[in-house]
C-alpha cells in the first residue's frame, strides 16, 4: 500500500519502462533538464541521459512524425505533447501514418508508440489550453486511446500503453497530476480495454473515464444520502472500449448515463450511448442521458468555466431523469 | 540619443517611453494582481521586451493589424488597447474585449487592428499572412505584422508563411524577440540555424535590432515596413532582447540565473530615459510620468475589480456569429 | 428545370458567389490554371483573375491559417483542401484559429470563412486519400459542418456556407462530382441546419448525408419491393443538423436507422443515435441501428474496399433488424 | 565516362544501368496495365527520374532506411522491392507485400529498410528523421534517407525536420527530386527561394547534381552520407530532372508542352547507355539486357495476376498488431 499521486505514478511508469527496455526513450518540448511543465518526466533525464530523455524543439508535427519512423525503427517512443490543443498540429503524423503503417503495409510490422498528452479545464486556461479531444482519435482505426482516471491506474495502463505495439494516445488530466490516491499494487500493468467498476450499485449504471470519473463519485454520494444507488463504470481506456462491461452493468439497473468532461456533442459519450442503445436497447427502461461540456470554446473566466464544465450536480439531476 | 537630435525626435521618444512605462507598470500590477490570487489562469509578461511593441508599433498606421502570440500584453496595448478593457479582461469581466472568454493569452481589440495574442506558438504568422492578403486584396494599403519569439522559430508555420508571404507578394512584417528563451530551455538548445542566415536564404529583406533600445527598433521597423509597404513584400525584424521573468508569472525558473546587472544595462526604459535626460529632461519630469500612469493604472484597476460576472447563457448564444452581424 | 452535374453545381454557386460580392476570394493548391483537381473551380482564374483566384503552394496549415486572417481583415475566403485526409495538417487553423476567433474575442467579429474538401472512397485511392472525418469537425463549436447529397442542394449549401459569417467545413464526396441531377431552381440558397425528408415511408427512418443518401435510396427501392416503406431524411447540415426533422420522423415511423461513409465508431450517426436515444425514447419500438464503414483503414484493393464501404444491402439488411 | 575508367567503375555503371531499366520498364508495363484496367486508384511514375533513386540507393548498405512519397514506384524497386510482391501490391493481390490494402502510394518493404511510398506530400521526412534516431539510439551506423520532390518545399515539415535532425545530431540525407513541377502547377509558382540557399542558411551540407546522370548522382549520394554517416548529420543532395509523364497516369496535361528532345537528351537510361557504349559496350548487349528484364517483368506480372484476392475479415483482424508481434 503507497500513497502516491497521479503525476508521480506516471513518472514512476516512465522509469520502470526505461530500466525494463532499453528501445523506451521519451521525447517532447522541455521533458529533459525542465522536467515536464507538469513535472511528469522529472528526474529521467539524470537517470537516463540526454540520448534517451529528448529535448525537442517546438516542431509538434516534427516531432510525432519522428516517433512515427523511429517506432518502425527499432525504437519505442514515448512522446510528449504539452497539452492536447497541440495535437492540433500533429494530426497527420497520428492519424496518417502511425494509425495507419501496421495495417497499410500489411501487418509487416508494428509501430510502438505512445503519445502522452494532458486534457481538460479548471484551470482557466482558455480556449486553446483545456480542450478534451479525445473522441478524435477513438474515431481511428489503429490507435488505441487511453485515459487513466488516478493514481491506481495511471502507472499500470501507462505500462500498458507502452507495451503495446501499436499507437496509443495517453490521455492525461491536468487537474490531477497533484491528486494522491492509495494504491494497491503500484507496480502493475493493466489490460488496455478492460474497464473497472469503481462503485456498485443498482438503480442506474453511470459510464465515465478520466478525472469525471470523480465527479461521478461525488454524484453517486449525492444521490445515496437519498437513497438511490449507481454502479459506476469507469472505462480506463476509451479505444477500445469494454462494452461487457458496460452492457453487464445496464443489464442489471436498466438506466445509463454517460458522463464526460469533453463536449457533449459528438462527443466519446455519444458511441457509448448509440452501442447500447442498439444492442443493449433491451434492458433499456428510459432514456440514455448524456453529461458533458457545453457546446462552447473552454472559456476562460471562472464563471463561464463553471458553467461550462459539468459537474456532480448535472450528473445527479441526469441520473435522477433516467428514474423519472 | 547626441545632443543636436531634433525635438520632434526627442518628442517622439518620450511618446515612446511613456508607452512603454505604461506596459511595464501595467505589467507589474498584474502580476501584483496575480500574486494576490486576482487574475485567474496563467500570464506571460513581457516585462523586459516593451521596446519591442512600442518600437514596431510606433512605425504603424492605426488601421495596419498585427498578430501576437502568448506573450501579448505589450503588443496589445501599444496598439490602442484600452488600459481599462486590458484589466477587465484579463480579471475575467464582462465588460473584457474578449467579455472575459479569453484572458491573458487571447487580448484583442479587432477595431484596432489588434488580432489577438494567441496560445498556440506560431499560429499568429500565417493569421498575418492571411491578413496582409486582405489587405493586399482590398487595396487600402496596410501593412501586417506577427511578434513571435525565438523559439517558434522552430514551428513549421514559419516556413510556410514566409514562402506563401513571398509567393503571393504579401505586406507582412516578421518580428522575432529573440529573448534567447524557449519556456524553460535555451533556445539554442532548440534552433540550429541563425535567423538571420535563413532569412538570407529565402532571399527576405532581413534586419537585426538591439531591441532594447526602442529608437533603434523603431527606426529599423521604420525602415522595414516601408519596403514592406513600398513592395507589398514580406520582410524580417529581428530583435535581440531578455526575458527578464519567468515564463509565466509563478515560474520558480530553477532552470537559469539572471545577471542582474545585464538587466540593468539593457532594461529599454532606462535605455530610454538615460537618453531622455541627456536631452534635457529632469529626473522630476519621468518620475512625473511615472506618478500620472500609476493613477491611471488604479483607476483602470478599480473599474476592472467592479466589472461585471459574464453570463453563461450570454456566452452560449454567442458561440457563432449571427447572419446580421456579417 | 436544368440538367447538371454536382462539380457545376459547386463551380455555378463560387462563380455566383465570386459575382454577387468581390470579397469572396478561393485560394487552394492547383485551383487556379489547373481549374482544381476535380475540377471545381475550372474558369475562374479566367473570369475573376490571380487576385481573387489564388493559387497557393503546398502548405495546407498556412493555407488556413491565411485564410482565417484574411477572414478577420475583411475578405470572405473559400479554401480547397485537395483530399479531407489532408485537412490533418492544418487542424490547428480550423478548430483552434477559426473555430474559436469570433467567441473567444468577444463577438467583435465574424469570421466568413469556407474550407471546401472532398473525402470518400470507391476510387481505390487508398487510406490517406479516402477518410471521412467530418465527426471531428462536428465536435467543434463554433464550426459548421455542411454535406451536400447531389447536385440539386450543392449549389444551395455552398452559397450559404459562404454567406454563413461562421467558418464552414464544406464536405463534399469524390464520387458524387461527375453526378448528374435534375435540379429545380439552380440559383437558390439553402438554409444551413435544415433537412430534407427525400422519401416519405412510414415503417422505418433512414438518416443520412451526403453520397450515402443514395445508398440509402437504392435500400429504400430493394425494400420497397417487399412492401416496407422507409422515410429517408438527408441531414445535407451536419453541425447543426436538424434534430425537429429527425424526431418527426421517427415519431412517425418508430425506427431508427442512421448510414454514412464514415467509420461507424465515433462517427456523426453516434450522435444521432445518442439524441434519439434520449429525447426521443419513447418513440422508439426497436433499437436503433447504425451502418457505418467497417473499423479499419480505408484499404485499396477493390474486395477489401467494397467490403469496407457500407452498400445498400447493408442498409436494407439494417432496417430490417428494426422490424424483427 | 572516360576512356580510363576503372572496369569496377564500368561494372558499377551497368548494374545501375540495369536496375534503372527495371524500373522504366515495370513502369511502363504498369501503364499499360493501368491504361487497360487492371490497376485500381491512381499511380504516379517515375520515368525520367529512375537515375536519383538507383543514384542515391547505390551509395547506401542495405540497411539503411529510406522513406519516400506519392512518387515512390523507382525507390522501392531500387531499394529491393521484389518485383512479384510490386505487382501484387499494385494490383491489389493478397500476397503484396502490404497484403492490396496500401497500393501504389503505399509500396513498402520494412525488412528491405522500405518505410514506405507515402501519400502525404512530405510526410516522409520526419519518418526519416524518426529512423535516424532509431539508427543513432541503437548504434548501427546506418543513416535514413527520405526522396521528396521540389513541391515538397513548400511543406511546414522541410522546416522542422531538418531543424531536429540538426538539433539532435541524426544521420539523414534530404533527397529533393526537383523535376520543376508540384502536379500541375510550375513549382517556380510556389516556391520563393532557391533550395541551395535556404540550406546554407540552415548551415547544412547541400549539393546539386544533374539528377539525369546516374553517375553524377551516385557520386554525389556517397560523398553525402559518408558525411551524414561518419558526423551524424543531416545533408542534402538536390537532384534536377524531368517528370516525362503526367502528374499521374491519365493525366491529360493541358497545362504544360513537353519538349521531345529536352527528355531525349536528359533521359537518364540513354546517358548511361551512351557511356557504357562508349566504355565498350555494344548495342545487342543493352538490348539482351532488356530482353531479359522483359521476361522478369513478364514472370512477374504473370505471377501477380495469379495473386489471390485479400479477405476482408483477415484484413479486419489486422488493423492492430497482437502482442506477439512486438
Ligand atoms: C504549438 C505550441 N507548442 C507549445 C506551446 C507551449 N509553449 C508556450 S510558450 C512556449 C515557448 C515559446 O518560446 P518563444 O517563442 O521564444 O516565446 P517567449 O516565451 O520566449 O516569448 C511554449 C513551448 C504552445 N503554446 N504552443
Ligand atoms: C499534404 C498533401 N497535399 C497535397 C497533396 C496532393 N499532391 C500530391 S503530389 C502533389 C505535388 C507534389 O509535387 P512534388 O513534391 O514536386 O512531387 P512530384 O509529383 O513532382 O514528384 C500534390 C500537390 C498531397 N498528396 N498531400
Ligand atoms: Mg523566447
Ligand atoms: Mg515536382
Amino acid at each position: 500500500m503507497e500513497v502516491i499521486n497521479y503525476g508521480r505514478s506516471l513518472n514512476n511508469a516512465l522509469a520502470d519502462a526505461m530500466t525494463d527496455d532499453s528501445r523506451v526513450v521519451v521525447m517532447g518540448e522541455d521533458i529533459g533538464a525542465a522536467g515536464g511543465p507538469f513535472g511528469v518526466t522529472r528526474g529521467l533525464l539524470e537517470k537516463f541521459g540526454s540520448d534517451r530523455v529528448i529535448d525537442t524543439p517546438i516542431s509538434e508535427a516534427a516531432i510525432v512524425g519522428a516517433a512515427t519512423g523511429a517506432a518502425m525503427s527499432g525504437l519505442k517512443p514515448v512522446v510528449e505533447i504539452m497539452f492536447m490543443d497541440f495535437s492540433t498540429l500533429a494530426m497527420d503524423a497520428i492519424v496518417n501514418q502511425a494509425a495507419k503503417a501496421h495495417f497499410m503495409f500489411g501487418g509487416q510490422r508494428p509501430v510502438p508508440m505512445v503519445v502522452r498528452t494532458p486534457h481538460g479545464g479548471g484551470l482557466n486556461a482558455g480556449p486553446q489550453h483545456s480542450q478534451c479531444l479525445e473522441a478524435w482519435f477513438a474515431h481511428i482505426p489503429g490507435l488505441k486511446v487511453v485515459c487513466p482516471s488516478s493514481a491506481a491506474n495511471a502507472y499500470g495502463l501507462l505500462r500498458a500503453a507502452i507495451d503495446d505495439p501499436n499507437p496509443v494516445i495517453f490521455v492525461e488530466h491536468k487537474g490531477l497530476y497533484a491528486k494522491k490516491a492509495e494504491v494497491e499494487n503500484s507496480r502493475s500493468s493493466q489490460i488496455i480495454g478492460k474497464a473497472a467498476v469503481v462503485r456498485v450499485g443498482t438503480d442506474a449504471t453511470i459510464v465515465s473515464y478520466g478525472a469525471s470519473v470523480n465527479t461521478a463519485l461525488e454524484a453517486a454520494d449525492l444521490l445515496a444520502e437519498k437513497g438511490i444507488e449507481v454502479e459506476i463504470v469507469d472505462l480506463q481506456s476509451i479505444q477500445p472500449w469494454d462494452r461487457d462491461a458496460v452492457l453487464d452493468s445496464v443489464k442489471k439497473t436498466n438506466r445509463l448515463v454517460i458522463a464526460h468532461e469533453a463536449v457533449e456533442a459528438f462527443g466519446v459519450g455519444a458511441e457509448i450511448a448509440a452501442t447500447v442503445a442498439d444492442i443493449g436497447f433491451d434492458y433499456l427502461d428510459a432514456p440514455i442521458v448524456r453529461v458533458g461540456a457545453a457546446f462552447m470554446p473552454v472559456p476562460f473566466a471562472a464563471s463561464l468555466e463553471s458553467g461550462y464544465s459539468p459537474n456532480a450536480s448535472d450528473i445527479e439531476r441526469a441520473v435522477r431523469r433516467t428514474l423519472d | 540619443m547626441t545632443a543636436n537630435n531634433s525635438s520632434t525626435e526627442t518628442g517622439d521618444l518620450f511618446a515612446m517611453y511613456k508607452e512603454m512605462l505604461r506596459i511595464r507598470l501595467a505589467e507589474e500590477r498584474l502580476a501584483a494582481l496575480f500574486a494576490d490570487g486576482a487574475v485567474p489562469g496563467f500570464i506571460h509578461l513581457s516585462i523586459g521586451q516593451e521596446a519591442i511593441a512600442v518600437g514596431v508599433v510606433s512605425a504603424l498606421n492605426a488601421d495596419d493589424t498585427v498578430a501576437s502570440n502568448h506573450r501579448g500584453h505589450g503588443h496589445a496595448l501599444a496598439k490602442g488597447l484600452d488600459l481599462s478593457a486590458f484589466y477587465l479582461e484579463l480579471l475575467g469581466k464582462d465588460e473584457g474585449l474578449c467579455r472575459g472568454r479569453g484572458g491573458s493569452m487571447h487580448v484583442a481589440d479587432l477595431s484596432k487592428g489588434m488580432l489577438g495574442a494567441n496560445g498556440i506558438v506560431g499560429a499568429g504568422m500565417s493569421i498575418a499572412v492571411g491578413s496582409a492578403l486582405a489587405h493586399k486584396s482590398l487595396g487600402g494599403g496596410q501593412v501586417a505584422v506577427v511578434f513571435f519569439g525565438d523559439g517558434a522559430l522552430a514551428e513549421g508555420l514559419l516556413h510556410e508563411s514566409i514562402n506563401l508571404a513571398k509567393i503571393l507578394g504579401l505586406p507582412v512584417l516578421f518580428v522575432c524577440e529573440n529573448n534567447g528563451w524557449s519556456e524553460f530551455s535555451a533556445t539554442s538548445e532548440q534552433i540550429s540555424f541563425k535567423f538571420e542566415s535563413l532569412a538570407t536564404g529565402y532571399g527576405l529583406n532581413y534586419m537585426c535590432v538591439e531591441g532594447n533600445d526602442v529608437r533603434k527598433v523603431a527606426a529599423a521597423a521604420r525602415k522595414q515596413i516601408a519596403d514592406t509597404r513600398a513592395h507589398s513584400v514580406p520582410s524580417v525584424l529581428e530583435c535581440k532582447t531578455l526575458r527578464v521573468r519567468g515564463h509565466f508569472e509563478g515560474d520558480a525558473q530553477k532552470y537559469r540565473s539572471m545577471d542582474g546587472t545585464e538587466i540593468e544595462d539593457h532594461d529599454p526604459l532606462l535605455v530610454a530615459a538615460r537618453a531622455l535626460q541627456a536631452d534635457g529632461m529632469s529626473e522630476d519630469d519621468l518620475a512625473e510620468v511615472r506618478r500620472l500612469i500609476d493613477v491611471e493604472i488604479d483607476l483602470a484597476v478599480e473599474d476592472a475589480k467592479k466589472g461585471s460576472t459574464p453570463d453563461f447563457a450570454d456566452a452560449l448564444a454567442d458561440v457563432y456569429a449571427h447572419q446580421a452581424g456579417t
